[in-house]
């Protein structure tokens, strides 16, 4: 049964230097404020598994938090590219960052086998393209019946998977709704998994398109509102597209970044 | 011209796989002019979104809210992608080349970048399983190369047999559109011919901006201008923000 | 875009003799209207595909209209067995029965495998039993990454899948709830696909939990009102639990059997 | 006498896989005694179910409306059974051998069966996965047999490194629950051992019901007797029909 704890000593507890960690939201329910920790935390060495890697996993590399990243799309939704992500690939600043890519298919299919108890799955795809050649995590398969080649992607347990939701009642039962993309999988692959939430209610009202992940499958929740902030959480609060534009130039430049940061990430309690 | 080239591409009924930026501004308007019944289908999950405005992200929440159902991102790439369900699928790119292969992962050589870009996200898969492919890219010798930095997404990798061979269900892209024209796949070679050029665009214009020796169609076209219905959509669609 | 039309062209038009029919609903919605219709119409050298054969297959089976049979488990439910397709295996009556047996997880993964446009699903299963000899559409397969030992069984792409759900709009998007089992995966699984329903409404409001299948994945509903009875249909009519037990006696005789399917099967109308 | 010993092999919190009749009587039996808090999954995709009378089928409407949440079929075997998320997982059978393998499929030859049984089900994964699985069944030589017709769930296969042998990941059978007592496999051998005797059964019964030649555990105990407050508990789940 999920323990009810407060973010600083989740992420105290459950996450270790050297980790590997999958922060999970596709575009909605991003787990913004568990990164800040992680971040405010100064963890080290981290493998970072993200689709998406969005603001969080930017703001974590930039400051110095993340040796390696598995991942299928880094850029920033809508505005460009993430500057902290590009300078660390580019010129290893502050640090230099190995990766593991993948299509979307790719690495959601390495989630499904994480959850699914199996070393791996099977797909159609990588068959000509560049990610083939250049990722060990892929690999051809051949069908038992039909002699037909595939790929399987190798299935991936975080150590440590966080997915941020709506809400959870006193037990640790867990709701979401709206756009949930890859959490339900994230979350079950991870070794040890933590949930932040806007809200702890008394009961979980059914909600229409909801997913309820049950407490006995999570190893601890924290209250943490506006969690998801600049991302959103559907019934609480707005995606705020002016940040993701404004972020632009805020990570573009090493000093404005860490300015930025000291200011807001830093000296804010969790 | 491009957003209204594409959007004349697009059948009423059709299921297509949409991405942020031009695809999504071709399709809602697509659905404003003569497919009002598009199905839109963001990867983020949401299935037949009717957003009011074009969303940023795909993670809107306009389009979570319009849609028919939201499914998960395993359902979106496993039971509707994969099968070859999705009629229409949109790519962008930082590279094409003559075979309509894409690049948008980097620039310069894959271990030091020169330029790192955003990656594959759904694009391998997109053009690998979609019936048809429609491809949208500004037109320049630094985009439309003799040879890609990397291969993001197969078109048709070095010519006619290589999507049999890869296993690829769809037939591939169909048409390349531009800021000067369109492109078309040769029906035998699989080579892009230059079928369209947009009004008022030199043939010229168009070849030194191709890293490649373009070839042109026996019978290159002029697209067709826009209407005046096209023009006050797109207007519309722009007016009411993103 | 699925087609709205009648139980009886439904099956008429998207049915052939010697096609591979999924009838699917884990307990819950069996579309047991569709099974009566096929027997009305009495095709014959079916394939059936079903978790849980159930009474609509054993029906389907004494009535002559299966050749071949892929199950997981064949009893009635919190009964006994199915007397009539214990008398095919057991007495070639009134045909032969050939079978292809599963677990429940390995043919849950042959539907998903067929749903996901894939040859095979690997899965962890069938090692020791005597099912991984007798049962062709298991075999073994090797993790590239682990070298690890586990079983692929082959997809499974019916020429026509039935379910049956509460409701469809008038555009054919359909709507069901409750325990929705293998539903959706036995649906995308097939090249031809029919819902059955138990009315057609003008808007389908949200309801907690439901599943909404477009009806562009779809090839045609049909309303059928009580079209699973004597099993159930959530928010319409419960499990006549009664009839279940009462199947055991009519069921166990030919002749009881022939004598009741023909008083209230095949002269009703459809 | 068979559902009280099982509930008491229940702990509260527990996650137990559950199917219709004896085990499902168990465990309904446990959370109204000792184990309030038991997480009871039917196989039809409820997790967490409370209901207030035993169900005929896995699917009875009550189980879906008490649940906490209500999955796909997939979901319960691929995400919740086959990784080992599943505390103890509850079998009967037709037929048992010395090792806890397990047949409910034919009676005889698998192709000319004797008698055909409804087969599988879920149970060659409940009894690979589960952390832990008791099996519940009644003893007589036709049911404890020397050699199995057909090996439906793997317990230990030929002996103590079976399992590993076939990448089973859970515990295996911990009892075997009989109506004349209690069996558990051996630490080292992974034979069946008879541990106990239900009160007023003798221990040459249990003998003469067992198809091949029964070990006795040194130290063979009684089982404690049903409490009141068991039988007041088993009397009013029954009173509350099915």
């Amino acid at each position: 049964m999920a323990e009810i704890v407060s973010l600083s000593e989740a992420i105290e507890s459950l996450l270790n230097d050297g980790d590997i960690v999958a922060l999970e939201g596709f575009t909605h329910l991003i787990p913004m404020s568990a990164g800040y920790e992680i971040i405010r935390q100064a963890k080290k060495n981290l493998t970072v598994v993200r689709l998406t890697p969005d603001l969080i996993s930017d703001q974590m590399i930039g400051m110095g938090c993340v040796s390696k990243l598995i991942f299928s799309w880094g850029g920033n939704p809508g505005v460009g590219s993430l500057h902290r992500l590009r300078d660390a690939i580019e010129n290893g600043w502050p640090l230099p960052l190995e990766i593991d890519e993948h299509s979307h298919a790719g690495l959601t299919n390495r989630f499904v086998a994480g959850a699914s108890g199996l070393p791996f799955a099977v797909m159609r795809g990588y068959r000509g393209t560049g990610l083939d050649e250049v990722t060990p995590t892929v690999a051809p398969i051949f069908c038992p019946f039909t002699g037909e080649e595939l790929r399987a992607v190798a299935a991936i347990n975080p150590d440590l998977s966080v997915i941020h939701a709506q809400r959870a009642d006193r037990k640790g039962n867990v709701q979401l709704w709206g756009i949930t993309g890859i959490q339900k999988e994230a979350l079950l692959a991870g070794n040890r998994s933590l949930v932040t939430v806007e809200e702890i209610v008394d009961e979980l009202d059914p909600r229409p398109g909801d997913v309820v992940i049950p407490s006995w499958l999570i190893t601890a929740v924290a209250v943490s509102p506006g969690g998801s902030r600049p991302s959103y959480a559907a019934g609480y609060y707005q995606r705020d597209n002016d940040f993701y534009i404004a972020w632009d130039a805020i990570s573009r430049d090493r000093e404005t970044f860490m300015k930025w940061m000291g200011e807001n990430v830093l000296s804010a309690a969790s | 011209m491009m957003s209204i080239a594409a959007a004349r591409q697009l059948k009423d009924n059709q299921i297509c796989f949409i991405g942020i930026g031009l695809p999504s501004k071709a399709a809602n308007l697509a659905r404003r002019l003569h497919a009002p019944e598009l199905v839109m289908i963001y990867e983020s999950g949401t299935l037949g979104a009717k957003p009011s405005k074009l969303p940023l992200s795909i993670g809107d929440g306009e389009l979570a809210e319009t849609a028919d159902s939201i499914v998960s991102v395993p359902e979106i790439f496993n039971y509707l992608l994969q099968p070859g369900r999705i009629d229409v699928g949109f790519l962008g790119a930082a590279q094409i080349d003559r075979y309509a292969n894409l690049n948008s992962t980097v620039i310069g050589d894959y271990r030091k970048p020169t330029v790192r870009l955003p990656g594959a996200g759904g694009a391998p898969e997109i053009a690998g399983a979609c019936k048809r492919v429609i491809i949208m890219l500004r037109q320049s010798p630094k985009s439309f190369v003799e040879k890609l930095s990397f291969v993001t997404s197969v078109g048709f990798g070095s010519g006619p047999s290589d999507r049999d061979a890869f296993g690829l269900k769809g037939a591939g892209p169909v048409i390349v559109i531009t800021d000067l024209g369109m492109l078309e796949p040769d029906p035998v070679t699989k080579e892009l011919i230059l079928t369209h050029i947009h009004p008022n665009i030199e043939v010229e214009k168009v070849i030194e901006s191709t890293g490649w020796n373009l070839k042109i169609a026996n019978q290159l076209r002029v697209t067709e201008p826009p209407t005046k219905r096209e023009l006050e959509a797109i207007r519309s669609l722009v007016a009411a923000g993103a």
